[in-house]
Order: structure tokens, then sequence, then C-alpha cells
């Protein structure tokens, strides 16, 4: 039953995790940038389950997992509305038009 | 899991069975197993929007005094549905230039695999079920939910205005709606003590005073609401505002032709049916016919595979009344305006489920045994039955006292006989 | 054909997730994102967190990203924007990537995880495999055990243990996420909604 | 255990005792609850928003103040009561039903999932200090409007619920769910002027930073949490003896290169809440665009709660196992290159500053940068082996200072921040600028700006670190930590250098503002500026501690007060 051991999760974990980081790292649409959140929240979310069926975290894992989940609707709410906000004033999402403050 | 998915049972009967090609490996035996319960479902997924469509329009023409389709299959025109079938996968499958080609043609599917993946869970009978999960229900609000991404990106690649408008409509009434309706639904569950639709099924079986319909008032009117909601988050007239034809041309599906936009429609009439079926399972009794006698004469006699039979009539009779009452509905009244549908929705239909939830919770809480008709069952007897029957590893190292001990601390304290 | 499904899971999600960070059009990502974070919620059920995967379903894909959805169509000046990433930055990106996955992957490889929880288990505590669910093991219904475990008991840890202390069980981040959605919320609809008349006029 | 006994447990045992600690958390919310329904009660919605909000802080001061003195003065176990304060405090005890089994005893509590400790209540304590002076501040300077007050208070109070369940966090989940909840409300209160394009670009800048780090700091801890199996942060550093097995700590240990790869990911979360280099960019912006009332509130309270945390967390991986010795140095070598680094940029930058909030926020960076000084010299001297010729009390006593400088800075910090930051809002709405050069030959006004100006030369002076202000004794005590642990570790001699080479380099852009003020010739066309009394009053109110933290006898109590925390750390 067990022929994919606990590291295949993890790469794939992983590769969420850096798919997440180098879409933060590439995409200048607000947007894009918090997609790239959702995927490394994402991947941490796979390691964490991944380690619950595993590992000895138990349950725990899964429990750490739907938390990080709601969290995340909220954040993604929050950044929402700050970018819409931000399109009002500024009709663009681009983040490297964001520079009326240096930085 | 996996395990359930690949429905155990078949796939054991042709791993022991002995004729033809039989045992097969376990490999191949989960494979056919599979393919089997996923023809299965899918034939089960065509047929309602099949029939649905052909009794739409009768159901209509009778509203309207007028015939429906006659020319088609004999007198009733029953063939219509397949002969419109046949034309629409005749037609050129086109889509306008402005469109973003990929997300427009991968949107149907995504709506058609988002409510056929829905039925894995829901039981046709007792335990006549592709996945008897613990979380049956909440999955099944799951898949739903995913049919409003399909819509959501239907409209907005069609690179028309109507379309877009419409796709963002219904993405907000859908995304609404589903909190009365995850309100609604969990009341049956409140009552139950468990997500699992077989079990919730299976609660509600002898007499129709069983039925959570009937148990107290709160959930007679729940049901009502969830019907309610049902008819909105699978944009059905009155609130089909998505697919106003007076102001969006058609909606999130202006742009579609052909196969593509067929899939639409079979989608919408197999969530149709399937929410349907869940208002069965939730608040009618689901699969058992009301008269308690009659489901136990039949399953002693006949045997079990004959009173699953009769459980699978039931519950496709049950829902197939609700369809027909939704078709009714959209013949009689008339549209609402999108704020109205809105507000219906935030202003109604929240506050309402949510009293109803805290009522309900407070009358099993608080009358446990007190129903409007003779004695209610619920959660007291639940906990007994977890209690009586827990995981053979899990509860083992626990001593007696402590099983009784959670039947005690049940508001009910049923489950001490 | 669990090596099968978690080779259609694993390499949908990752294909998705490649698929997002490749692709140019905000709307794509999203619906390249919808297939990751759906095959992910297949992951999950594999798993045997069949609860978790159907929150995934729930929250995050339809919730989420319809929300991200409504996010690009409100903020799209253009039918179909695109971004147009310079191919220097694109070279830069992939290598440095590919850099951290592979020292990520490879330390995330070079650990014996089972040596690793074997010590752990003989030290503390039994397999976290049999603990799960009250039905049949192989079916992974959780539901159950997370309720329990949100109201603050670990039936799952603690039954039948020799312990004198409970279980860290989850009631107070159950209850206490509630009123942080409630300020979010609040927050979220301030930043949103059109500004009053009278401030735009002071503005003006 | 059995199910009855489980059950009685929780509802007999843990949630009451739980509920008594944790009733000032309930009374915010209640609060929130209170900000969000007034405006629908009849009769009361003429009630403005800010008094709500007031009041909710206060009680919640009030008992969190109760249950402080009830572990301090053990008046559960003794019930006398010496001085004023003390009566003050039983009188208040016996009026929020504190009981021995309760606040009286420490430990987790919520099954383990928080600490209930003096050092959490410490921390617990100045948060809600600074939340009701950061709200009389918003009340005077009139921020949130008539309209959006009960909207700006709620997230304010939304924020403050976060940290102070992120300073009590005993579990690696309560971390990440601390961080969210203090972060994601002050990301939407750095937008709050949302008609302002710099708002909200600052909002945007902060927001998507912000969740950048957050979710590497979520894999970094589930990276943690897989590896160790747990996530109780007790349980930690013994599972990571467990784990490593008697082999050593270094690079070639997989396990032990998958930990430090993990506590790193979480350091990267941590730094960018303490804004250190190098994830420091979003604070000038964030600061900038932000009004300076929400900027004051961000630069100290999500600080003080970061801090708290961090040490919560790098204390979890204490013990005497060689292991973990190697680990802590590590980490304490790391965190002392970000510390230099900090300090450098964040002193170096703010030369060019024009702006007075940018400057200050450049400030912030460098003062995270002392600040961290003292957790890096925390990590070298706790639980150092005894062949360093340290005998086990001298490390415990110089541990516990390391901890009391941190606590004795922020209490310090709490002040000269909050009076900065004040000053920048009230000439804002008295100038409507916040340039340096707007500040010209201010001390000529009226008295009430001539108090601004005077409370402004206090607090820069002590954020440069000048006797006989506050400032500068908490400098001194982490100076002192770090020269301690440079006698273990050579590298502290060249934090230390680093650290002394910055004090004096801030000295000169802290003394331009003060320069505009006091000796720049006044600008002929300014009109008159008249400060209300009142906020000149506010202001000496609340830059008197700046002196009396520094030059009185307050200075010693809050020094005992502190290191009594600190000892309590290290039972």
């Amino acid at each position: 039953m067990n022929e994919i051991a606990l590291e295949g999760y993890l790469g794939i974990g992983a590769l969420l995790f850096v798919c997440g980081v180098l879409c933060m790292a590439t995409k200048r649409n607000g947007i894009g940038v918090l997609m790239g959140v959702e995927l490394v929240l994402n991947g941490a979310n796979v390691n964490f389950v991944a380690f619950s069926k595993f590992g000895t975290l138990g349950l725990d894992g899964q429990i750490a997992s739907m938390f990080v989940i709601v969290l995340a609707a909220a954040e993604a709410a929050v950044a929402l509305a700050i970018a819409l906000n931000f399109y009002n004033n500024h009709l663009t999402i681009d983040v490297d038009r964001a520079n009326e403050l240096k930085g | 899991m996996t395990a359930a998915v690949m429905a155990t049972t078949l796939s054991e009967y042709l791993q022991t069975a002995d004729w033809a090609f039989l045992p097969l490996d376990a490999v191949w035996a989960d494979a056919a197993a599979a393919v089997v319960h996923i023809t299965l479902l899918a034939i089960f997924f065509g047929l309602p929007a099949f029939v649905f469509i052909w009794a739409e329009r009768k159901v209509s023409g009778r509203i309207q005094d007028r015939l429906g389709p006659t020319r088609v299959g004999g007198k009733f025109g029953w063939l219509q549905s397949l002969a419109d079938g046949v034309k629409l996968i005749q037609k050129e499958d086109l889509w306008p230039k402005a469109a973003d080609a990929m997300l427009f043609r991968v949107a149907p599917y995504l709506v058609v695999v988002a409510s056929f993946a829905a039925f894995l869970v829901l039981p046709f009978s007792s335990d006549w079920v592709a996945l008897a999960l613990d979380a049956g229900l909440f999955v099944a609000l799951a898949l739903l939910s995913l049919e409003v991404l399909g819509i959501i990106l239907a409209g907005y690649s069609s690179g028309s205005k109507w379309s877009l408008f419409g796709g963002m409509r219904e993405a907000a009434q859908m995304v609404s709606y589903e909190v009365p309706l995850g309100i609604t639904a969990v009341i049956p569950v409140a009552i139950a003590g468990t997500m699992n639709l077989g079990e919730i099924g299976s609660m509600q079986s002898g007499w129709f005073i069983n039925w959570f319909l009937l148990r107290d008032p709160f959930t007679f009117l729940a049901f009502f609401v969830f019907f309610t909601v049902t008819l909105a988050s699978n944009k059905r007239a009155p609130f089909d505002l998505a697919e106003a034809e007076s102001e969006l041309v058609g909606g999130f599906h202006t742009e579609y032709s052909g196969m593509r936009w067929s899939f639409f429609f079979l989608a919408e009439y197999a969530s149709m049916w399937f929410v349907s079926a869940l208002a069965a399972i939730l608040f009618l009794g689901g699969w058992w016919t009301g008269i308690g006698p009659l489901d136990a004469w039949v399953a002693e006699t006949l045997g079990g595979f004959t009173a699953n039979i009769l459980g699978f009539v039931v519950l496709v009779t049950k829902a197939s009344v609700l369809v027909v009452v939704q078709i009714w509905i959209r013949w009689t009244l008339p549209r609402l305006r999108i704020d109205q549908v809105m507000m219906t929705c935030l202003k109604y239909l929240v506050p309402i489920s949510c009293f109803l939830f805290l009522a309900t919770v407070l009358w099993s809480l608080f009358l446990p045994h007190v129903a409007c008709f003779g004695l209610a069952k619920g959660m007291g007897e639940r906990t007994a039955v977890m209690a009586a029957a827990p995981r053979a590893g899990d509860l083992s190292a626990v001593d007696a006292p402590a099983v009784d001990s959670v039947a005690s601390f049940s508001p009910s304290g049923e489950g001490r006989r | 054909m669990e090596t099968l499904l978690f080779v259609l899971f694993g390499g949908t999600a990752a294909v998705g997730a490649l698929a997002v960070v490749l692709s140019q059009n905000v709307v794509r990502m999203a619906f390249y994102l919808v297939i990751s974070l759906g095959s992910t919620a297949g992951l999950f059920f594999m798993l045997g967190a069949d609860f978790v995967g159907a929150t995934q379903l729930l929250i995050y894909v339809g919730g989420t990203v319809v929300l991200l959805i409504f996010g690009v169509m409100l903020t799209a000046s253009g039918p179909f924007i695109t971004i147009k990433t310079a191919p220097s930055q694109v070279i830069i990106a992939s290598v440095v990537g590919l850099a951290f996955f592979g020292v990520l992957f490879l330390t995330v490889l070079q650990v014996d995880w089972n040596a690793n929880s074997a010590r752990l288990e003989s030290e503390y505590s039994a397999s976290s495999l049999e603990r799960i669910g009250y039905n049949e093991a192989n079916v992974g219904n959780t539901a159950r055990s997370l309720g329990a475990a949100f109201l603050g008991a670990r039936f799952d840890e603690d039954l039948g243990r020799d312990r004198k202390e409970l279980s860290s069980g989850y009631l107070l981040p159950f209850e206490i996420i509630s009123v942080h959605l409630l300020v979010v919320l609040v927050g979220a609809a301030y930043l949103a909604r059109a500004k009053r008349r009278v401030t735009r006029i002071e503005e003006e | 255990m059995t199910v009855q006994q489980i059950i009685d447990g929780l509802i007999n045992g843990d949630l009451p005792r739980a509920i008594e600690i944790f009733a000032p958390e309930l009374i915010l919310c209640a609060a929130i609850v209170l900000l969000l329904l007034v405006r629908m009660i009849f009769g009361v919605q003429r009630i403005p928003a800010c008094w709500v909000a007031l009041l909710g802080t206060l009680v919640a001061f009030t008992g969190v103040f109760a249950q402080f003195m009830y572990l301090k003065t053990d008046l559960s176990i003794t019930g006398v009561a010496d001085t004023p304060v003390e009566e003050l405090a039983a009188r208040l005890a016996s009026a929020y039903h504190l009981t021995p089994e309760g606040v009286g005893s420490v430990g987790g509590f919520f099954t383990d999932l928080l600490m209930h400790d003096q050092f959490t209540l410490f921390f617990r304590l100045g948060l809600l200090l600074f939340v009701v002076l950061v709200i009389a501040l918003t009340v005077l300077t009139g921020i949130p409007d008539n309209d959006d007050g009960p909207d700006f208070y709620t997230l304010l109070l939304g924020s403050t619920v976060g940290m102070m369940l992120a300073v009590g966090a005993n579990n690696l989940l309560m971390i990440f769910l601390g961080i969210e909840m203090m972060s994601v409300p002050s990301y939407a209160m750095v937008g709050f002027l949302k008609g302002r394009r710099q708002s909200s670009e600052a909002a945007l800048k902060y927001v998507v930073y912000g969740a950048g780090a957050a979710g590497v700091m979520l894999y970094g801890l589930s990276l943690i949490a897989g590896i160790l199996g747990t996530l109780s942060l007790p349980e930690l550093a013994g599972h990571f003896v467990t784990v490593m097995h008697g082999e050593t700590f270094g690079p070639t240990n997989a396990a032990a290169v998958t930990l430090v790869l993990g506590i790193m990911m979480v350091l990267v979360g941590f730094a960018f809440k303490l804004s250190l280099v190098p994830f420091h960019f979003w604070c000038p912006d964030a600061f900038e665009g932000a009004a300076a009332e929400v900027g004051g509130f961000l630069s100290v309270a999500s600080k003080a709660a970061s801090f708290a945390l961090l040490v919560r967390f790098l204390l979890a991986f204490s013990g005497p196992e060689e292991v973990l010795h190697g680990l802590r140095v590590f980490l304490g070598i790391g965190l002392a290159v970000i510390a230099c680094l900090s300090m450098t940029l964040g002193n170096l930058a703010a030369y060019t500053q024009t702006n007075v909030k940018r400057l200050l926020a450049y400030s912030t960076i460098a003062h995270a940068g002392y600040m961290l000084m003292a957790v890096s010299a925390l990590l070298i001297i706790t639980d150092a082996p005894a062949t360093e010729g340290w005998t086990r009390s001298q490390i415990f006593y110089q541990s516990a200072r390391a901890v009391e400088g941190l606590m004795y800075y922020l209490a310090v910090y709490l002040f000269m921040n909050l009076v900065a930051f004040s000053v920048v809002a009230i000439l804002r709405n008295e100038t409507y600028s916040e340039e340096i050069d707007s500040y010209n030959g201010l001390v000529h006004q009226n008295p009430a700006t001539k108090l601004l100006c005077l409370a402004m030369l206090m607090a820069m002076f002590s954020l440069v670190g000048l006797p006989p202000f506050g400032g500068f004794f908490a400098k001194l005590q982490i100076f002192t930590s770090v020269l301690y642990a440079a006698d273990l570790h050579w590298s502290m001699w060249v934090l230390l250098a680093v650290a002394g080479a910055n004090t004096v380099f801030s000295l000169v852009y802290y003394l331009r503002v003060l320069k505009a003020m006091f000796i720049n010739p006044e600008p002929e066309e300014r009109r008159a500026i008249q400060t209300p009394a009142l906020v000149g009053t506010y202001i000496a109110l609340i830059a008197l501690p700046i002196f009396l933290l520094g030059a009185s006898p307050l200075q010693s109590d809050l020094t005992d007060t502190a290191n009594y925390v600190a000892r309590t750390l290290f039972r």
C-alpha cells in the first residue's frame, strides 16, 4: 500500500514552495504575487499532511493545515481589498509602478 | 480512502469469484471495478439531464397550456432530448476571436467534472455508494462549489461583456448562496451527529415520522429554506439572473455553441437532480419508503439486494419529484432583480438559516425525546451507536465504563440503554 | 494503483504550479492555480486526510481563488491582461529557482525519515497511523477526530493512554479565529467599499 | 485515559483556568463586537467608537495588571499587601476573581497551546498599556473620523489580540496564528487612509511582502514540525536530541541541516516582522504611507510581540546537550550578523532622509538591530557548557540579564518611539507636512508646541542613548550582556564594536531633526501654530517616563521587575 513514501510528497511540497517563491519574485501583478503566496502555503500544507500520515505528527499536522487554509483565505481577502484600493488610486496593480515611495 | 475509490466490494468479488477470466489480479480487479462504477455513475449523470430536459419542456408546455414536444419518439415526444443531443453534436464548435481560446474550451469541462464528481459521494440506497466518506456531505458541497469556477472562467474567457456580467453575477450569487446552503445542510448533520450521508439516511428508517423533515418545526422550515437555496445555487428561476435573456442575452454561455454549450446544460440538470437527491436524503428519509413495515418486509423476504433496488427507486422518485417542483417554480414565478437576489440571501436566508440551526440544536439539546410525532431519533442514538461499536484498534484499550460514559455525556442520555 | 494516483495528482499539482510561474496571463495563472490546488486536494485524499481535502476544495479552490479571479477581473484594464517578463529575468529566476529547489529537495531527501520517526516513536509515542478515525483504518475518516480536536478533546491521542496531562486540543484557535475573521472582514469591507461622498468632495 | 477523564479534565480542569487567564483577551474580543454593535443599538448610537475601544482596553489592562501583580507579589500565597500599589492589585485581583489554581499557577493553558508565566504577562501588560496610549493619541489627533472609528478600532484591537496570543505562544501553530492575527489587520491599518495614493501603495507593498514572508515562515514551521514530530515548543529540544541520536551537529548531518533550514525560514518571517536587514525594505514605505499613529503602533507593538515570540521560540532549543549548544551558537552568530547589518544599514540610510516618518522608520530598523544583539547574546550565553569556565549560576544569571536588557529596552522604546511618532502626528495636523524642513523654528511657537519640541528632544536623545534618559541604560544593559557573551565567543566582540560605532553615527541624524526645531530660523510666511494645550499635556505625560526611567527610582523598579521576570524564564 505504501509504495509512495514520505519523500515523494515532500518533493511535491518543495516544488510547490519553490514555484510559489519564484512566482512572488517574478510576477509584477499584485494578484500574481498573491497566487505565489497561495502556492507557498500549499506547499507547506502538503508537508504538514504528509508528516501527519508518515511521521509522528498525527492529527496535529492535519489540524495545522486546516488553520492555514482558513488563515490564507482571510489574508487573501485583505490583500485583495488592498489591491482593489490601490487600483482605485493608481489605475494599475503593477507592483513596479508603485514607486512613489522610494523603497 | 483509495480503497473506497476502487469500490471494494466489487473488486473483492472479482478477485475471489471463479468463472471465465476470473479471478483477476488485485490491480486489474480494482481497475475493472473502477470502470464499472464510473460507467454506472456516468450513466446516472447523463440520465437526469436527458429526462429532465424533456420533462422541462413538457411541464412548461402544460403550465402554459400547450403541448410541448410531440414529434420525436411517439406521442409524448420522449426522444426529444436525444434529437437535441444529436443536433448539438453535429453543430460546429466555434469560439469568438476575442476569446481566450484555451480557457474557453476548458471551462465547460470544468463545470461538468465538478458536478459529476459530486455523484461520487451520493448514496443511491443504503450502502450503494461509490465513496462512503465520513465527511460525505462536506465533500459533496465542496465539489459542487467548484462549478462556479468553470462558470466564471467561461464568462471571462468569452471576451464578451454579456458573458462577463453573467459570469460575475453567477459567481457572486453562488458564493453567497453557499453560506445558507451550508448552514441548512448542517441542520440534519447536527441532529444525526454525522456527515456521512449513508448514516444520515439510515437514521430516518421506519415510519415517515422519522424523517428529519417532520422531526421538529425548525427542521420542517429548514427543508424549505434548503430547497430555496438549492434553486439559487443551481441558478434556477426565479434566481436565474446569470442568464437573464432580457438583460444579458445568454449570460455566461452566450458565446457557446454545440456540445460545449450542452455541457453546461448537462451539468445544470445533473446538479439539479443531485441537490434534490441531497435534499431527499437530508430531510425526506432518503431511500426509505416511509412505511417501516414495508421496508422491513422487503428486506426480510426478498433479500437485501431487492431492498436496495427498492431504496434506489424510492430515492430517484423523491428526487425527481423535487426536480419537477423546481421546473414548476421556474414557470410560475417571475425572475428577481440581481440586487433582490443578493438581498434575499444575505438579509433573509442567512439569518433565517442561522436561527433555524440554533433552534434545532437547542431543541435536540433540551427536548431530545420530543418530536412533532412520536419520539425523536437523534444525537443520543447516534452517540450510542458510536460508543457501542467503536473502531477495534481505537477504543479497545478503553474499559467498559469509559464507553458507557460517552453515552452518558450525550445530552439525551439515551445511550445508557 | 496508489503509485498511479500519486503520479496523477502529484504530477498535475507540479505541472500546474510550474504553469502558474510560466504563464503570462493572470486569469490563466488563476486557472493553473486551481488545477494545482485541486490536485493537491487529491493528494490530501490519498494521504487519508479527507476532511482537509474537502476543506481545501471548498475554501481554497471554491473561495479564495474565486476571490482572486474577482480581483483580476475588477482590476483588469484590458480584456486579457498579460504581463511581459524580460528574458534575462526569466533566465535568472529559473537558475536561482532550480538551485533553490535543488538544495531544498536534496536536503529533504537526505534525511532518513524512517529512522527519524522510528527514533521519535520509540521515545515518545506509538505510530500515528493507528490513531486516525473511528472507522476502518484504510477509509481515512478523520472528520470526527478532527471535530473532537477542535473542541479540545484529543480522543485520538489520549484515549487509553496512561497520561496525566491532556494532549493539545485546538479549542482556542478554533474559537479565536472567528474573531480574526470578523476583524479581517471589517477591514476588507472598509477598504473595498466605495469612498463616501463627503470625503470625495473634500479631496477634490 | 478514558473518555470521561478527558472530558472532565477539559471542562473542569483546563477550561476554567484558561478562561481566567485569558479574560483580558476575551474582554478585547467583546470590545470588538461591541464596537460593531454600538452603531445599531438605539440610544447609544452617539457614543464615539474611541470611548468603547478605550474602555475595553483599559478594563483589559487592569485585568492583566491584576494578574501580573498577583504573581509578582505572591498574593496567592501570602495575601498580604504592603504598598498602595499592592493594595490596589489585591483589590483588582479579588474583583477579577483570581485564584491560586488559575492565574496563580504558572504553566501552559488551553491544553498547553499558550504559556502563562511572568514573561507573557509582562509583554501583555506592556502591549495593553501601549494600546491605551495609542487610542488616546488617536482621540487627540482624530485620525479615524467618527464614521471610520469603529473600523479602525476593530482593526487595532484585533491586531492587539493577535499580539497577545503571539507573546504567549507555546505551540508552532500558535506562532503562525499569532503572527497572522497581528499582521493581517495591520495591513489594513496601513492602508486605512484609503483615498491617499501613498497609503494604498504602502499597504500593497506591506501586504505582498508580508504574505510572502508568512508563507516562507510557514514552510519552515512545517519542516521543523515534520523532522521533530511535534508542534509543542517545550518538546522541540528533547525531540531534536532524540533525532540526532548522539551524532554531532554539523553540515554533514541531514536532519540537522533540514532543521536549520526550517529555523532559518522561520527567522525570515521574524526578520520581516522586526524589519531586519535584508527584510526591511517594506518598513520605510509602510511607515511613510501610513498615518503616523499607525506607524507608531506598528513600530512598537508588533516589534515587542515579535521579540517576545522570537525569544520564546529560540529558547525552545535550550538544553545542556552538545547538539543543542551547537545549534544555538550557530543561530546566535547568524543573528549577530543580521543585527550588525540592520544597525549599520538603518543608521546609514537614515542620514539622507528628509521625511521624518522615513527617518523614524530607518531608526526603527537600527533599533531592531540593537535589540537583536540581546537575543544573539542570549543564545550564546544560555546553557553554555561548563568548560568555558563559567559556573552554572553565572550562566543562569547572565542569561537572565540578557532577557532583562531586551525587556528594559522595549519598555523604554515604547515611550520614546511613541513620543516621536505622536509629535509627528500632531505636527502633521498643524503644519500639514511631515518633512524635516517644516519643523524649522517650531520652538518659537505657542507653549504647547514648545512642549512638543522638548518632548522630541528627550525622545531623540533617548533614542541615541544619551544619559540620563532611559535609552542610555537600556543600551548599556544590552552592551553589557554582549560583553559577557564575548567571553564565550569572539564574534561578540565584533558585534560590540559595530554597535558602538553605530551609536555614535546615529547621533547626527537625530540631531538634524532637533536642529530644525531649535536652531534653524523660523520661515517667515508660516502661520502661527496653535497646538491645543490638551495635546501638549498628553505629550508631556508620555514623555515623562523617558526621563523617569533613566534618572529616578523608577529605573531600578523597572530593572528589578524585568530581572524578576527574566529569571522566571530560566527556572
